[in-house]
């Protein structure tokens, strides 16, 4: 049923009493051309550039639990491709272009919201660091704007520039960058990609592979039995390393938790996303109202999805350095995801040293915005055997090679990144 | 030739202000700045520590804290700060790093931190509870006694923490803290202590 | 989470920093060793050895035995050069 | 003193009628009394309509009595302390008290948004995922704002938050949520089991429902035990109570997060008070006594003024001598229920009817109807009239089929209780379902938690009392307590039974979730959608994620979804319960850390002396550092700078270089310790010299450098970047600890412990001639190039000198300890005068090492290799160090990589800026020929132009190239030269002369 105003006026009529399901919530076949293993927003995605872009639709998601239960549906909703080196920038921004045409490839409102992005510098050092990063975007067609402090103050007045340990000096914006409802996204690409006859499977998780004589992926065994693949992508985040170790691999990852918060809803008091540039905090207010926001990783390997103390206090004391009006307003709610920390903080996209099996894993707490573009070039190598030109830096043996991208310098220590 | 005067000064000579602070009434807090100590990091060589604690013995009359603790010698405080090393805090001039230093050649390297710390006491009714808004440690009487020691941090700072000898009946803390960092920590202190009153001094006597 | 440092006592997570798994063996040679220990983790899901520091304390290098699903530390032990001043004496 | 408090009862209470206290709300001045909340005070005044709903605008009145309160949110004070969303059921009243309504426009009574409720048959759950599509481009221009200002509730102040928060630590044997007859029974038992007590209580008034409901224990009023028991605890030296202090938390090793409202009951914090204070309560146990919470049954209109939990309108007029309404119907599926008709005739109000959904109603109930002349309709509530001024009329369904109506002005409503599971399940912990009392029990709990009384399931007073004790005394025990705990309060328990009703099928909106307006059918049309997972449910319609967390709506609306599915409601399961408890605000996590005092700050030794001279600050990393001494005169930094620059080139200056990391490396194998960190040898480094010293990560990158000089046979002094500092030390120790136990070597921090200063330029020798004994030979030979050794100072101080140079100008750096730096600041300034000394900031500094090409922070940028930054040959190739092995990667080694040259315009009067990318001339800018950028910049005295070091693809094969420095951000793009990076004084003759 296409969404619509129209569609909607006249379900309103006979009570809403006729709208189908969004998406099928599909049983297990024997054998699929391709499975995915995960039905979080990058799973879905490549799902769905499959069967609408590389016309492979006897596709297969699979998803321990509900869709979009993992990090689709615990993230800070921000968008933005601000990234200053080869390789990530020209990814992120294939990613950003797809973000713009999401509610009309999906026919499911995301509500994609580019009200912009903006990272806060507070020193000579960084606003050169953001220089240097602007115009690596600039050069690779993205926009990015170098506002100063005078250009700051006017457009966000409430910052904390007069009574600070560390004033704001000035920003690097993209305007393009924004938010968008991070569970519409999931719901969205399962809608699209259902409709293309890829089969959603909920509550089926993945428990080890079915390999051949040579060693070759043929399928998986889950907790709803042995299903047949043609091939198998990854694309778990946190859990990419306990996934991969089913087919023996071991990964330049490791697992830690990422809290996100959100304040009660208020009337609107923040435009747009920014970041803080002297400690840890990055804030948007939601269109319900609510403040959301993050900071640091805790700090340690985790899998428990929830998030300590001190790192709370750590982003609310960057809040309240940065926006002190905020200081009345309260925290509602906190909670943690699994981010798959790679050790140059970029992503791995890639054939696996097993035949048949391909990785999508290494987010680091970049994933949601790659979403679109992770499920693209996924879907690309998947269906080609070959890397998408946008991606073929994320290649598996970098580390090996010595060709880490690593945006923040910080080395193999993904705790840093 | 110019005429060079050598005057030593705290890092909270400027900061600190005798007299009255915050709330007023009767303070809930005294906070002295101790001037004038020596300060000597001992730290025992691989495989001394049985040396290290001999040549302490025999020189201050004590042992050595093997565990945090605080230990009197006559004139020298011995503080623990961390496995098989401790500080030697004494009165300026008694137990100079030159002093120690052929006390324990061979067994322990020292390292001079006279100047690296300011020395700070903490006392009153509110000591504890101005501590608690600074410290994670559990200061209550029955946990942390009369010559307890701390290596900890205060407001994301490295600190020592050692309980002095009870005055008047209230506990004093002890707190050696990192000089650059003195007057930041000093400055929320007071904060922390505002609302109780506070009155600041500072002496070359040790506690 | 406080973690138990076998010198100081029950402290609080502020004082210390994480650095990783502590299985890995620093290798003398050998660029594949060595990547390996540079890059490669086991990443554990249930218990682990740790490297954490107690930069905020007495400055010692600690070995936590930690499960990652619950956070629970069942065993701290220094690093074999924390308190070696004791070694042979 | 009454007021205009025209239903408030004339005696009973826990109100102080002696106090009067006037406030306002929506503009109005109403009075209460000290002990009032702002709800009772409104009830008190026949306020009904309090606010209005997030989606549809409804009116909305008081639902509960507690931090449970959906509907009655309000613009509590004004200005900067204006705090929206805040719940009228928890706010204390005091003099002066300023309040509003929110979330409407123009006003309360006549929301001009309310219209929203016209197109509610459109405004169903995710209504907005199926349209505002097209044009694209209308979203953000039209849809989006006109949902985001109707949404969102209150307004924020918008301006700085003037009060002050702080965050304290406190430890225990056991910490107790709750002060109900659970909580009390539980630190009585500890508390005289000599543990250490805290006991967190979010009222203002001990007691919990006992305020309330009374009854009697151990043959005392609930009043007098509450009494009698607050004060044998309070006796007790290591108990705690701290009231107006919610438990929102668990986290990690026993840590418990709790916040006090320490002065929210006043209209502000008084002088030197913080409004609130965030508790870190490190607890061995934890009992958990937060009670229950009861829950509504969805009928249609149960949102509409006046419809009340029964249980908030026992404490209006019981605690509060607030009478909700004159004439009341109940609305009840359970016995607990009735209670309210007990008390609303106690109170000589009237009852209109109760409406019991059980088939049987006891005895005892059923003579009270009769003595109290209402009768009791077995049925359900289908509908209710009225609007925003209240209840009015109430439809029934009889069982059986017959409808009847009721007239009344108050509706309370009874749906059983939920257990408030909360903080048992905060480790992502799942409760159990018990059909008993058809609610959710703890099922386990974090390590050392456990619930007692209510929060446990356990709803009559004597167990209550028996869990809360047993729980106590079990937990005091458990930390090694084992004091005599005394007896046991003894209560009797009142029966409790209860038909499980959730949903009354009826015409009309049926709110399920009432601040997000989320009704019935949105949970049936999400099941329908297939979001029949309770998460999919709730994100999908919003249910419980309200600033009350789904209290009182959660259970009600699994229990829809459960039906619909066909699935039990353990089946459908809950979602995941997520902290805090309550709201908490930004302010009390961020505590002391706000403004200035976000992060510490460290001060140089002559920080003062530097203060005074005039000198501008930087911040770098938490130091300040003088920038630059401006004069007078001198327009602007570049003028400063450059006088300063020239002044060190042409004469003498100095420069407080304090901040960077100094490390005592001590013992037998310090020197063959140092072989393995740095990339070059140490070992044979003579006593008496320094060198300079490159360290690398184990990935092969660059970490850091600094010079490291050898004191003794058995000590080196290290130092480190400013930046690096903390963090080299801490990797130092990692190296000795861990990777290299076997050797002998200790390390300390020294940072503190010196005061040094580069003294720089052509007369430096003879300005230390002034300073330094005249019996130490300062002469080239005497003190040759990377000489290090400790000197005696003119008056006897001893000091350490060292014949090193960032400026490229003859220079020694001087350490004196740090208690003599401002003397010694000073003693320069007086030894160096007649040679005109000039001291310098961190820009000149900065100037000079761009000049000489030296490295700093923006090329040591954490993916640079040794190579990279020209230093490859000091890669020592006879023994291991950290990172030798990963840094012969092919990668790492190519040749096309970008390494750092000098840069300058061909234009010398073109300013050069730093994020400039280079770009080969004739060619457009685009990611294949991006090859490279500017990374330090200077306006360079000595060449009379701006010059610059950057990281260039080939760049040190390419010197003399022409290329373009592409700047889109600033709108430049110019012709540069790659140069060599030294751009002074190459062959090194002024640092050794």
């Amino acid at each position: 049923m296409k969404y619509s105003i129209f569609s909607l006026a006249r379900a309103a009529l006979s009570g809403h009493k006729n709208w189908q399901p969004t998406w099928r919530d599909a049983a297990p076949k024997d054998r699929y051309d391709v499975v995915i293993i995960g039905g979080g927003g990058h799973g879905l995605a490549t799902a769905w550039f499959l069967a609408s872009e590389f016309g492979i639709r006897n596709v297969a998601v699979l998803e321990k639990g509900w869709i979009g239960s993992g990090n689709a549906g615990r993230n800070t909703t921000i968008i933005r491709s601000n990234y200053g080196l080869p390789g990530n920038t020209g990814f992120y921004e294939l990613s950003m272009k797809l973000w713009e045409r999401m509610e009309q490839d999906l026919n499911y409102n995301a509500m994609v919201s580019q009200r912009g992005v903006i990272n806060l510098y507070h020193s000579d050092a960084q606003r050169d660091a953001f220089a240097r990063r602007g115009n690596t975007m600039r050069i690779n067609g993205i926009d990015a704007e170098l506002l100063d402090q005078t250009a700051l103050r006017k457009m966000l007045p409430f910052l904390n520039f007069d009574n600070a340990r560390f004033p704001v000096q000035g920003g690097l914006l993209q305007r393009r960058g924004g938010t968008a409802r991070h569970d519409a996204v999931v719901w969205g690409y399962a809608h699209a990609a259902s409709a293309l006859g890829v089969d959603i499977i909920q509550n089926c998780e993945v428990t080890g592979f079915t390999r051949d004589a040579n060693g070759k992926v043929t399928g998986v065994e889950t907790s709803r039995g042995k299903i047949g693949a043609g091939k198998v992508g990854m694309a778990v985040a946190g859990s990419s390393s306990r996934v991969a170790a089913m087919a023996g691999l071991r990964l330049p990852i490791e697992s830690h938790v990422l809290q996100a918060f959100v304040s009660e809803a208020i009337k609107p008091l923040i435009p747009g996303v920014m970041t803080f540039g002297a400690g840890h905090f990055y804030v948007s207010q939601s269109d319900k109202g609510g403040l959301v926001f993050g900071g640091d990783i805790d700090g340690y390997n985790s899998y428990a999805q929830r998030g300590n103390l001190p790192v709370m206090e750590d982003v609310c004391e960057g809040g309240m350095a940065l926006i002190p009006m905020i200081g009345r307003v309260r925290l509602l709610r906190q909670w943690g995801g699994i981010m798959d920390m790679s050790m140059d903080g970029t992503p791995i996209i890639d054939k696996s040293p097993v035949d048949g099996l391909y990785i999508n894993a290494g987010w680091c707490y970049g994933g949601f915005k790659a979403t679109p573009g992770s499920g693209f070039v996924f879907a690309h190598l998947i269906a080609r055997d070959q890397s998408h030109k946008e991606a073929a830096r994320f290649r598996l043996d970098r580390f090996q090679r010595g060709a880490m991208i690593d945006e923040k310098g910080q080395g193999a220590q993904p705790n840093l990144h | 030739m110019a005429d060079f005067s050598w005057d030593v000064r705290s890092p909270l000579d400027r900061a600190l202000v005798v007299g009255p602070y915050g709330a007023q009434g009767d303070a809930g807090l005294a906070l002295t700045e101790i001037r004038d100590f020596d300060l000597v990091q001992v730290m025992a060589r691989r495989g001394k520590a049985g040396a290290m604690t001999k040549a302490t013995k025999a020189h201050f009359g004590v042992a050595a804290p093997e565990t945090p603790k605080a230990v009197a010698a006559a004139d020298a405080t011995l503080i623990w700060s961390g496995p098989d090393q401790f500080l030697v805090l004494s009165k300026g001039g008694r137990h100079a790093l030159e002093m120690l230093a052929p006390v324990f050649a061979g067994s322990a390297s020292l390292s001079d931190q006279s100047h690296a710390r300011a020395l700070i006491s903490v006392s009153g009714d509110k000591a504890r509870a101005t501590l608690a808004k600074l410290s994670s440690i559990d200061l209550h009487p029955g946990v942390f006694g009369v010559g307890a020691a701390a290596a900890t941090s205060m407001d994301h700072t490295s600190v020592t923490l050692w309980r002095g000898r009870d005055r008047s009946g209230l506990a004093v803390f002890n707190l050696l803290v990192f000089a650059t960092f003195a007057e930041s920590l000093w400055h929320t202190i007071l904060d922390s202590a505002a609302e109780y009153g506070v009155t600041i001094s500072h002496s070359e006597e040790f506690a | 989470m406080r973690i138990v440092c076998p010198f100081c006592g029950e402290r609080e997570l502020g004082e210390f920093t994480y650095l990783g798994d502590a299985k890995p063996q620093r290798p003398a040679a050998g660029a594949d060793a060595v990547y390996d220990y540079v890059y490669l983790r086991d990443n554990v899901a249930g218990v682990m050895s740790e490297h954490w520091y107690h930069g905020g304390g007495c400055r010692a290098w600690l070995k936590v035995t930690r499960n990652t699903l619950t956070h629970e530390i069942s065993a701290v032990e220094p690093a074999a050069g924390a308190g070696a001043a004791k070694v042979g004496a | 003193m009454r007021g205009n408090q025209a239903n408030r009862l004339n005696d009973g209470g826990l109100i102080d009628r002696s106090a009067p206290l006037n406030f306002r709300f929506d503009g109005k001045a109403f009075s209460g009394f000290e002990g009032d909340t702002l709800a009772s005070a409104l009830v008190a005044n026949g306020v009904k309509l309090v606010g209005r709903s997030f989606k549809y605008h409804r009116p909305r009145g008081i639902l509960t009595a507690g931090s449970e309160e959906p509907n009655a949110l309000v613009e509590l004070r004004s200005g900067a302390r204006r705090e929206p969303n805040t719940k009228a059921t928890t706010a204390e009243l005091y003099e002066g008290l300023e309040a509003a309504s929110q979330n409407r426009w123009p006003s309360l009574n006549f929301d001009v948004m309310s219209v929203n409720q016209l197109f509610a048959p459109i405004f169903v759950a995710g209504f907005y995922y199926k349209t505002f599509m097209w044009p694209a481009k209308f979203w953000e221009a039209i849809y989006e704002p006109a949902i985001r200002r109707a949404a969102g509730l209150g307004r924020a102040a918008g301006l700085s938050d003037p009060d002050h928060y702080d965050k304290v630590w406190a430890h225990c044997d056991v910490v107790i949520a709750g002060s109900g007859p659970a909580g009390l029974a539980a630190a009585l038992a500890a508390g005289r089991s000599g543990a250490r007590v805290i006991l967190c209580e979010e009222d203002f008034v001990l007691g919990g429902r006992l305020l309330a409901d009374g009854g009697t224990i151990d043959g005392l009023s609930a009043a007098e035990w509450v009494a009698r028991t607050v004060a044998e605890l309070e006796a007790l030296p290591d108990v705690r109570i701290m009231t107006r202090t919610t438990l929102f938390g668990v986290y990690d090793g026993g840590t418990y997060g709790a916040i006090e409202r320490v002065n929210d009951h006043l209209p502000a914090p008084p002088e030197h008070q913080v409004r609130q204070r965030l508790w870190r309560i490190v607890a061995k146990r934890c009992v958990v006594a937060a009670g229950a919470i009861e829950r509504p049954i969805v009928f249609a209109g149960n949102d509409t003024p006046g419809v009340m939990m029964a249980s908030a309108m026992r404490s209006y007029i019981n605690r509060y001598a607030a009478t909700p309404a004159r004439r009341i119907a109940l609305f009840t599926n359970n016995e607990d229920g009735w209670r309210t008709a007990e008390t609303a005739i106690a109170a000589g109000l009237q009852v209109a009817a109760v409406i019991d959904a059980r088939p049987d109603v006891s005895p005892a109930h059923r003579s009270l109807a009769s003595k109290g002349g209402f009768p009791v309709l077995h049925g359900s509530v289908s509908g209710v009239d009225g609007g925003k001024s209240g209840v009015r009329k109430i439809s029934v369904s009889l069982t059986g089929g017959a409808r009847a109506e009721v007239e009344a002005d108050g509706l309370a409503v009874s749906g059983g209780w939920n257990p408030a599971v909360g903080l048992t399940s905060y480790h992502r912990g799942r409760p159990k379902w018990r059909d008993d009392i058809a609610a959710f029990v703890p099922d386990g709990a974090p390590p050392g938690m456990v619930a007692a009384g209510a929060a446990n399931g356990a709803f009559g007073l004597g167990a209550c009392l028996r869990e809360g004790f047993e729980a106590g005394a079990t937990a005091a025990r458990d930390a090694g307590r084992s004091g005599n705990t005394g007896s046991m309060p003894v209560a009797d328990d009142a029966a409790f039974s209860l038909t499980p009703l959730w949903h009354v099928a009826g015409k009309g909106k049926a709110f399920v979730d009432q601040q997000h307006d989320v009704t019935a059918s949105d949970v049936e049309l999400a099941q329908r959608e297939g979001f029949q997972s309770v998460e999919h449910l709730k994100r999908y319609t919003t249910l419980g994620m309200a600033t009350d967390q789904g209290k009182t709506s959660n259970v009600a609306g699994l229990a829809i979804m459960a039906a619909v599915s066909g699935k039990s409601i353990p089946e459908t399961g809950t979602t995941i319960y997520r902290p805090p408890y309550v709201p908490v605000a930004i302010g009390a996590f961020a505590g002391h850390h706000r403004d200035e005092n976000f992060h510490a700050t460290r001060l140089t030794p002559s920080h003062h002396w530097a203060a005074e001279q005039g000198a501008i600050f930087v911040d770098t990393g938490l130091w300040k550092r003088a920038q630059w001494y401006p004069r007078a005169g001198e327009k602007d930094w570049l003028e400063s700078v450059t006088r300063e620059v020239k002044a060190v080139r042409s004469g003498v200056g100095f420069c407080d270089v304090s901040t960077l990391g100094k490390i005592d490396v001590h013992g037998p194998d310090a020197g063959a310790f140092l072989d393995r960190v740095y990339i070059n040898a140490f070992s044979s480094l003579a006593v008496g010299k320094a060198r300079y010293g490159l360290m690398l990560r184990e990935d092969g990158i660059v970490y850091d450098d600094g010079t490291t000089s050898r004191l003794a046979e058995d000590h080196y002094f290290l130092t480190t970047t400013t930046a690096k500092a903390g963090l080299v030390m801490q990797h130092l120790e990692f190296c000795r600890q861990v990777l290299f136990p076997e050797l002998d070597v200790q390390l300390t921090s020294v940072s503190d412990q010196w005061a040094q200063f580069s003294i720089a330029g052509p007369k430096t020798r003879d300005l230390l001639k002034e300073i330094v004994d005249p019996a130490e030979d300062l002469s080239n030979e005497g003190f040759p190039f990377m000489g290090a050794r400790e000197v005696k100072l003119r008056g006897g101080l001893k000091a350490r000198l060292f014949r090193i140079s960032f400026s490229g100008e003859m220079a020694f750096e001087i350490s004196v300890p740090a208690r003599y730096g401002e003397a010694m600041a000073r003693n320069l300034m007086i030894a160096g005068k007649p040679f005109g000394v000039t001291p310098y900031g961190t820009e000149a500094l900065g100037v000079m090492r761009i000049e000489k090409g030296h490295v700093a922070g923006p090329e040591l940028n954490g993916t640079t290799t040794a190579a990279d930054l020209g230093l490859g040959k000091m890669m020592s190739t006879k023994k291991d160090f950290i990172g030798r092995v990963m840094a012969g990667r092919e990668a790492l080694t190519a040749l096309n990589r970008q390494v750092v040259v000098g840069i300058k315009p061909t234009d010398k009067a073109r300013r050069l800026r730093s994020g400039a990318h280079i770009i080969p001339k004739g060619e457009t800018p685009g990611p294949d020929n991006d090859q490279g950028y500017v990374t330090s910049v200077c306006f360079s005295p000595v060449l009379d132009q701006w010059i610059g070091l950057g990281l260039v693809e080939r760049g040190r094969e390419r010197i003399g190239e022409i290329v373009r420095a592409h700047d889109p951000l600033r709108g430049e793009d110019y012709d540069v030269e790659l140069c060599n990076s030294v751009f002074y004084d190459p062959d090194g003759g002024r640092q050794r002369g």
